[in-house]
């Protein structure tokens, strides 16, 4: 079975460590700090000017100055830091940040990424995803590995524009979770119940299998 | 000290000398931190074929859309579109042109502009559409696009507080592009919630010397919200 | 929260992995603002043949002097070395290599250094000794050299507060170089005057948040002062 | 007779305007705040990092981390505010500075000036003198006309390693104003005293003297 929303960001989730600054995109990456393994802090950065984003507010707390990257009202914790977009872009680029986390509409066995622009179709602009995957060394992308029609989204070579060259290591999609070396896709993880062929069937990229590929594991 | 009083009483004074085809540079992200009032005052004198540098363009109904609604400008330079239907309409069909910019290097040449460096190399947008045309450089193994410092005829920005001197200080991620905004602007426009006496404000946690603030107005503010999101527990 | 806490309990253990032949990035502007007891802990180990990108090279007695006394010191890139004999010594004596780079040039090439920078173009020093053999380019007609980022593999800075993840803030000039030398080192030491709860520092008022900090450390400081200038009346 | 460096200061003080953001450089610079003229308030700019510099402390009021660019111990007036040596310097290359004035060992009718250090007997070091010539519009150099000798140290070319090309525009020295434009120096202010004779004597660069050359006034 594919994974789920919630399932993707509790994968991905399990990829945080203790003492990690990370960057949530907007969509699924967001909803993986819901998912923080126990026993471990994170601190998360919002590339609008926030070092130490909080939950979204209750009611009565909602605050119009304190926005996500997302436009979504959100709280700051404590030990939390404010800054500028320079300032927070200067963090980013200059690698600061230990883990990004971001959607796409496709990424190739280059690490190339494509994520801001469909043309003719819609423009929804780069933001500061072209900054971000420029900066981290550290990068997941999570995303779905086909369309609803089954043409695959994990490429050999990206179709849209870039958003960045060379940069991505690492993949979760609904299928798998996926490393990029050497030119080429590595399947590392499985979704529970999707099998080696149908992930196979589904990656246009080349795509390395060795051995037994594990299933995700869940915690309950 | 009237030579550091910048305070200006009306929203026309204001924006006194912006004219048609002028460039300007604006703070905010999204509906945050906008300089919604002397957006409104743009309007209101119709100024024409402006070239605009914001991260966003505000939203149909407000901020920077007002002035995509009037058709008052030309040139967009922004690092996102989405969730702004009247700004991708105009950008899809030509009626504006857009030079869209990442986040992080509209807001570096922002500084640029302010901070007398007229250029400097970035990775971000290499080997992307971002970086067609522009010299590419590699330093230490990597490759990086060279990116220009932006200048505008006027920055607007919103603060928090100020002092009569412009000393600023900005509140919470409303902060975001206004303090770069207002330092690349040949006049630059700050409004904000609150004017302070001189001296009220510790010198350590001056946000922005006045030095580059021209003309203050205290305003009164909407602030939207976008998104409002909220937890029930 | 242990991920966060920064705090280091011992000046041994704040410099532990610095060795012979390292880049030393520091904050301080003559004797304010420098990390004296950091600089001390380099002395006490002995460490050789580094380089020290900061400001000046404090004086014969205090700051960085102490490591030139020592013969530790291979290269100095500073700005200034009026004032300091033994500085103005061991380089027209050739003992040191001294890199002269421009206040401001240093200070944005350490910016540059901890924001993903490479390099960028400046007007400081073109057609002079600091141009010589750097790229000259012109932009809107006026010339500019191309200057590189800085980088160290340790960078030590001394600040005011802080809270244990590293959120810091300065106090009045002795802010300096500080903040960017912490940003344009591979592990970055801080030692301040106290420490807060986490939580006690405003959002909106922290110069420098914790990410960039890797160790931190509470000291006592003597705090020379080069010229005690006072009035009278 | 020529100035003393108390008159320098003075002098050059008249050239402060109501509003005026100024940076003084070590020495008869400083000097120049003692002779603010009366109904008009600037503020004054230390590279270190201040806007707002006030006078020397009184002696209970010294601050160790409030020092000037000369590292003189100083104060902050109300009003005043603190930056790091970045902020310091994009303000001063920003040319947000409305008037540098600064020292020089040399300058020539070419604009250049050389005031950092003398090969194989001096090396002073730039500090800031670099950045602030190449980001003011506005500078004014004030210096001694000729070394004790009688040797001119307004030149065709400086003999010196330069500060910076081509960017002054103003001088005064112990014996004159004078500007510099289109490769000569324009004689515009006479010491009281002292002739145009014993300038045109003193100046090794090409000098246009026109007219009558009026004395400085010096209110009393």
């Amino acid at each position: 079975m594919a994974l789920t929303r919630e399932q993707l960001a509790q994968r991905v989730a399990q990829e945080f460590k203790d003492g990690y600054y990370i960057n949530l995109g907007i969509g699924i990456p967001t909803l993986a700090a819901n998912y923080i393994p126990k026993g471990i802090d994170v601190v998360l950065q919002s590339e609008n000017g926030i070092l130490g984003m909080g939950p979204f507010p209750r009611d009565e707390e909602v605050d119009a100055d304190i926005i996500n990257a997302g436009k979504q009202t959100v709280t700051l914790i404590e030990g939390a830091s404010v800054f500028s977009s320079a300032d927070s872009f200067a963090m980013i680029r200059g690698g600061h940040v230990d883990l990004t986390i971001l959607g796409a509409f496709e990424v190739d066995c280059q690490g190339n990424i494509a994520s801001y622009m469909i043309p003719g179709k819609l423009i929804k602009g780069m933001g500061g995803a072209m900054d971000l995957v420029s900066g981290a060394e550290n990068i997941i992308v999570t995303m779905t590995h086909a369309s609803k029609d089954g043409v695959s989204k994990l490429l050999s070579n990206c179709t849209l524009p870039l958003t960045g060259k060379e940069c991505i290591k690492r993949v979760l999609t609904d299928l798998a979770l996926l490393d990029i070396e050497g030119g080429r896709f590595i399947l590392r993880e499985r979704a529970p119940g999707v099998s080696v062929d149908e992930i196979v069937k589904l990656t246009a990229g080349e795509l390395e299998v060795t051995g037994d590929v594990p299933e995700m594991i869940f915690e309950i | 000290m009237s030579g550091f009083n910048k305070i200006i009483n009306s929203y026309e004074d204001a924006m006194d000398g912006l004219v048609d085809g002028m460039t300007i540079i604006s703070g905010g992200f999204g509906l945050c931190g906008i300089p919604e009032n002397l957006i409104k005052e743009i309007k209101r004198k119709g100024t024409k074929d402006l070239t605009v540098a914001s991260n966003n363009c505000g939203t149909d109904k407000h901020g920077l859309g007002l002035l995509l609604s009037d058709h008052q400008v030309k040139k967009v330079i922004a690092s996102y579109v989405g969730e702004n239907a009247l700004f991708e309409k105009q950008m899809m069909s030509g009626e504006i042109e857009v030079d869209l910019t990442p986040q992080g290097t509209l807001a570096e040449k922002m500084r640029a502009g302010g901070a007398g460096i007229p250029a400097f190399y970035t990775p971000a947008g290499y080997g992307t559409p971002v970086g067609d045309g522009k010299e590419v450089r590699e330093f230490n193994g990597r490759k990086y696009i060279l990116e220009e410092a932006l200048q505008g005829d006027f920055s607007i920005a919103k603060a928090w507080k100020a002092d009569s001197h412009g000393n600023l200080i900005f509140r919470r991620t409303a902060r975001n592009f206004n303090p770069m905004a207002i330092t690349a602007g040949k006049i630059s426009v700050v409004e904000v919630e609150e004017i302070v006496e001189v001296g009220d404000l510790d010198p350590d946690q001056i946000h922005l010397p006045g030095i580059y603030v021209d003309r203050l107005i205290k305003g009164t503010f909407e602030k939207n919200i976008e998104q409002r999101t909220v937890r029930n527990t």
